[in-house]
């Protein structure tokens, strides 16, 4: 063996890992951009073809996009559409995590409560509708509860299982410097289930997304809901497709938001993973 | 002002006439603020009306009917729209009726309208029920864009899609208006407990409604304008103007919103030899005449 | 009546008899070594009696009551540090601390007092994953200090510390024991750290223990050199070297 | 100190944990009983006075039930409606997790078509099922599409998020051990992903069934849906409620084969844990 | 041309070096102890070389290729064990195995050798949650031991070991060193691990390579005790002794 302790002239760096370095150096919004683009431009060019009765395509959507814009019509429908959409999502989480976190915790909540959990998750909401009228009417309010009927259980559902995941010797670091429950719940337990949280808070904006929609279309007709259908029903599929494309937008990026907020929120967890969250 | 809820399904060109009592100001000069809502399904809202969250309703009679039946608490006080204002669709292809024999025809939900006008009106073209396969092809639209697909060989919908006829790829094969002259398209609707609770707004509501069909039966560009306006209707749309020479060609509408009872107690029969209801029933017993009778007074004075 | 009381305690996992009817007696201020090949039970003895893993048989008491559960007379040290992955060095040693119910700005200090007593003050900040083994282990350590129990049971807590910081240690943990008499039972597999720091050396073989060891050296015991030259000193490393080799034997008896 | 390691005889065992002892004894699905015995039993009661066209009670339902059953007509239904469930639920379980874990894994998919991942779960499907209908008819594909595009992406996203949750040092021990990109997906991303995988089987289920119930209104009416909506245009609540409860039950039973298959697939997880699966 | 050939490597996290420019070779054969205290950058580099993480600057070579990633020419046993926790004990030590493409019947009766090697055949079946802590560790010497590579890298193998199994394992360790002639670095805390097990000996601190001592006690060394008496075995423990005292005054020069 030659040792060698002397400092010599610095390497250049080398960066080599399993892949390849342009995945890595090229970031990841470029490539989400080239996609969507890419897209678009199929959709645009074989869109074209298409009965426009049947079926549409981008430049016609941001044609009848602007013009929705002018009248007003687009922006009072999204305001209409967003007040019942965010207080059902945010009760929806405000309720849905707390209780998320006592199912996963507590057997006896759990035996007694779970199965409600699993069984509205399954049930065909729309079939409900009526009597949600019943109680809650035709406006603001029945839109609400649909909303946060949908997104509730995701929430929830993902929160409960995701305390299940906690590993016991991380629960044990807290019984033994004798924290209370409600310290291991919010001091252990919670910090532990964030992935599981974050990851039911986006799947719960898809479903409030639904949520909306439905609502829109089972109760009184209003909001965004209420363009695809008066849309649809007269053939103006481009204008159809306005709302329905927005609602994606806003979805991916209330998403987007949520990703973020697990980053702000949690931290550590992407330098565990060594992975960006999405 | 007092409010009043009213709730129509699926408003289209036809929003000219429907909507006119609201947008046209009748309502105010009754002293009433009509709000007006609209839903996809009938059955929904006339749930919304029996549990008391809407004041009104108007939509096919046939909703109502099965509810009805079993005893519900709700009374026909008017009808704006007699005429059977429907087509069914078919396919180019499809010369007659009688082609229909062994295909698929789109349909909504079964003992819904369209489900109801295709049947009697297949049957009145000589086809029986069981020549055909029904099959749930969605909305009023969608059910004509599934004839134009392929999807399905012909389904009923609203006669105002005829304009689109070629370009959606269909063509209409039985028009409602003359194969089941019988049928009576919508009514207004209301429960008994609103009667007697709200009964004098409810005549101002009746007299709104008398006063704006008129004035939209008379002037095409105020139909037109508000059938625009509600449906956010672009500027070369035509669906609305269809509407009003059909209506008023075939005498769809009427203003004084006079309920034929015996068209009434036609559907109900079909509908029971279809069994979709069971039993017969005296139709009589589900209309009140009387507030109609009272807001035409006040419409006249 | 002694201050910790471990009563013919049995537990198995399946039909596996991981402590097999272990008994002893620890008197207030003692200073316990668990010394024994790996798998005997030593971690599975110090969580039963932290009260996070229940006997099968058999009852812990401390102070004359029976152990159930936690308690913040007990302190832990665990055999792979168990650190908070959210919370930085400093806030994983005051954890504890905020457990007990101490308040800012004390719980500050406290925790920064235990922080420098294991020489980590220039990564306070750092998360877990961002320190190295034997930094994780003294956040372990600085933490079971930190909260000041009367019991500690420290699972192999200078393990992966290399001998420097390991003296540095042992001498802030025999110089703490001098200060305030705390009751300790450490897990070590290191004959000459049983032997400095312990009052008693228990030889743990197969769930069982076979020979309880005591060690007669003066406390306080400050100057470790002298004391790693002296006869009691080489004579007890003989012997708990031999009760090791003849564990075996012994127990298969 | 005085020593004792003589054998003294056995002291009685001793159970104390932190929780109270009857929670731990009772067994789960005693408490789950009770629990929906007392739920249905408050149902009956208050369920009587509401008004018959728009609400209903058990007894009621439990009649509904028998006739329906005697006609043939819920059996007829349930197999016309379990087949296309089936189908679509099993692809999109054979689709999504493969999917979810490459676009957890590699960047550039994930990129690339995260979005329409994204997108697709937030969009209103349900106003696309015309769409659909031009595409796939009316009959058996159609359900099974709607069925697959509502519950692949919940499985998809979970097993995405999953994947991004696994710990850099589980995978470096592949990547240590030179495992090619497949050893490591299949031998250490899968297995340690199980736990969000489930949540998304489950979470796939409510979505499942929503989607046949929604494909039975929209598309030929048929199966359980076709119940629902035709007893629900005729007003006949109790009636409607039979394939209403039917689906919740069987949602249920499913979600607990999902959790018992967890077990039998991933027994580790709940050592780990230290808790029963769901 | 040495075997394995680290160039001047650098490692910073953030604004923190973890390495601070380490240099050295290691002939095919050699067995280098690497030692110094807690955080100076032991795990790093060791972690650099497996091409795990990947340096700031510098570069590492086997055989005269540059490294990048993995290959089965390289052998890690972890710090902290790192255990695939669905495995039991069998197919852990038969996991590096299958990645190199090792086929049942070859694949179980290679992995059980190494199951008894390190004493575990009884906890054959159990998964790493019912392991102790030192169990985990044999697992995980038995893991990188069973692909048979020419660079064996170990963090603090015998670190949670008791001395009769550590000293077992050494025995083992020098014996398949006497027969396959590896290439062998690990990471240790203990003075005599480190003068009894390896050819030379790197002090390492706060990340640089202060001083490399090389052991000149022959081999192969079978006869364990005898060598702890000689005067190679006391003066070179000495002489670490002093380097790691001294590394810190050295490296703040
Ligand atoms: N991912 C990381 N992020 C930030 N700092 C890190 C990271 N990994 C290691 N470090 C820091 O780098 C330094 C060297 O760590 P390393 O694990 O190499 O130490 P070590 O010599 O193995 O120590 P020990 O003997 O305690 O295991 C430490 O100060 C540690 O805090
Ligand atoms: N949860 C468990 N399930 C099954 N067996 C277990 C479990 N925990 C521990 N064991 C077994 O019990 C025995 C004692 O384990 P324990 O951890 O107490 O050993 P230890 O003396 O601390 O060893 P080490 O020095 O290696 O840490 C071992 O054989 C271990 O495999
Ligand atoms: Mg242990
Ligand atoms: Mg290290």
């Amino acid at each position: 063996m030659t040792t060698d302790t002397e400092i010599q002239a610095p390497a250049r760096v080398e960066r080599r890992t399993g892949q390849a370095s342009w995945t890595t150096t090229v970031p990841a919004w470029v490539i989400t951009t080239l996609s969507v683009a890419v897209a678009t431009g199929l959709w645009e060019f074989f869109g074209r073809d298409v009965n426009p009765l049947l079926g549409t395509y981008p430049s016609a959507i941001i044609k009848a996009f602007f013009s929705m814009l002018q009248t007003g019509r687009l922006q009072d429908a999204l305001i209409q559409s967003s007040q019942p959409f965010i207080v059902g999502y945010i009760v929806a989480a405000i309720v849905g995590i707390p209780v998320g976190l006592l199912l996963g915790r507590y057997r006896i909540l759990e035996s007694a409560l779970g199965i409600y959990v699993t069984a509205g998750y399954a049930t065909p909401l729309i079939a409900l509708v009526p009597l949600l009228i019943l109680w809650f009417g035709l406006g603001f309010m029945v839109k609400a509860v649909v909303v946060f009927l949908l997104s509730f259980f995701p929430i929830c559902i993902n929160t409960w299982f995701g305390v299940k995941a906690v590993p016991k010797t991380m629960i044990e670091v807290g019984t033994a410097f004798c924290a209370s429950q409600t310290a291991i719940m919010r001091g252990i337990i919670l910090p532990a289930t964030i992935p599981y949280i974050m990851a039911g808070l986006r799947l719960g904006i898809g479903k409030a997304v639904i949520g909306i929609v439905i609502a829109e279309f089972l109760t009184a007709i209003s909001g965004l809901g209420g363009i695809i259908i008066t849309s649809a029903n007269s053939f103006r599929t481009a204008e159809m497709f306005v709302p329905v494309i927005l609602i994606m937008v806003l979805a991916v990026a209330l998403t987007a938001l949520v990703g973020w907020l697990e980053k702000y929120v949690a931290p550590w967890q992407s330098e565990i993973t060594g992975h960006d969250s999405v | 002002q007092e409010a009043w809820r009213h709730g129509i399904v699926e408003a289209k060109g036809d929003s000219g006439f429907l909507f006119q009592a609201a947008e046209g100001g009748f309502d105010d000069k009754h002293g009433i603020n009509i709000d007006m809502v609209q839903f996809t399904g009938g059955p929904t809202a006339l749930k919304a009306l029996i549990a008391g969250d809407l004041d009104s309703f108007e939509a096919s009679p046939v909703i109502a009917l099965s509810a009805l039946h079993q005893g519900a608490d709700v009374k026909i006080i008017g009808c704006d729209w007699p005429g059977m204002t429907y087509t069914v669709f078919s396919g180019k292809d499809i010369a007659s009726a009688a082609d229909l024999k062994g295909k698929t025809v789109g349909v909504s939900a079964p003992g819904s309208l369209p489900d109801i006008f295709t049947r009697l009106a297949l049957e009145a073209s000589g086809l029986a029920n069981t020549d055909v396969t029904f099959a749930n092809a969605g909305g009023s639209a969608d059910r004509v864009k599934a004839v134009g697909g392929g999807v399905v060989a012909a389904a009923a919908s609203s006669s105002e899609f005829a304009i689109d006829a070629d370009a959606l790829n269909v063509k209409p094969l039985l028009k409602g208006v003359e194969v089941t002259p019988q049928f009576l398209k919508v009514c207004i609707m209301t429960t008994g407990k609103k009667i007697a609770e709200r009964r004098e707004a409810m005549t101002n509501f009746l007299a709104a409604e008398m006063e704006g069909l008129a004035h939209a039966i008379a002037n095409k560009d105020a139909m037109l304008e508000v059938a625009r306006k509600v449906g956010h209707l672009p500027e070369d749309d035509k669906t609305a103007e269809f509407i009003y020479n059909e209506a008023l060609e075939y005498k769809a509408i009427n203003a004084d919103l006079a309920i034929p009872l015996e068209k009434l107690q036609w559907v109900d029969d079909e509908m029971v030899k279809l069994k979709f209801l069971d039993g017969n029933a005296d139709t009589k017993k589900f209309v009140d005449d009387s507030v109609r009778t009272e807001a035409l007074a006040r419409v006249k004075k | 009546m002694a201050h910790l009381e471990v009563q013919n305690i049995t537990k198995s996992f399946g039909t596996h008899n991981a402590l097999d009817g272990v008994s002893f007696n620890v008197e207030k201020g003692d200073v316990v070594a668990l010394i024994g090949p790996s798998g005997c039970g030593k971690t599975t003895a110090l969580r039963i009696i932290m009260g996070l893993e229940t006997a099968t048989s058999g009852q812990v008491k401390v102070a004359g009551r029976p152990v159930s559960g936690c308690g913040h007379d007990r302190g832990m040290v665990f055999q792979h540090a168990e650190l908070l992955p959210w919370r930085n060095t400093l806030s994983n040693i005051g954890y504890g601390l905020e457990m007990k119910g101490m308040k800012e700005p004390e719980l500050s200090r406290t925790a920064m007092h235990y922080l420098e007593l294991v020489g980590l003050t220039p990564a306070k900040d750092r998360r877990p994953h961002q320190l190295s083994g034997g930094m994780k282990q003294r956040v372990g350590i600085a933490r079971a200090l930190a909260i000041d129990p009367e019991v500690l049971l420290m699972d192999e807590p200078f393990g992966a510390l290399d001998s420097q910081t390991r003296e540095g240690l042992h001498g802030e943990l025999l110089s703490i024991h001098a200060k305030t008499q705390k009751t300790i039972i450490f897990v070590t597999h290191d004959l000459d750290e049983a032997v400095m720091l312990a009052d008693r050396v228990a030889v743990m073989h197969a769930g069982k223990i076979s020979q309880i060891i005591p060690i007669e050296l003066e406390r306080p015991r400050l100057d470790m050199r002298a004391i790693r030259t002296s006869a009691e000193y080489s004579r007890k490393r003989t012997l708990i070297w031999e009760a090791l080799h003849d564990a075996g034997v012994s127990a298969a008896a």
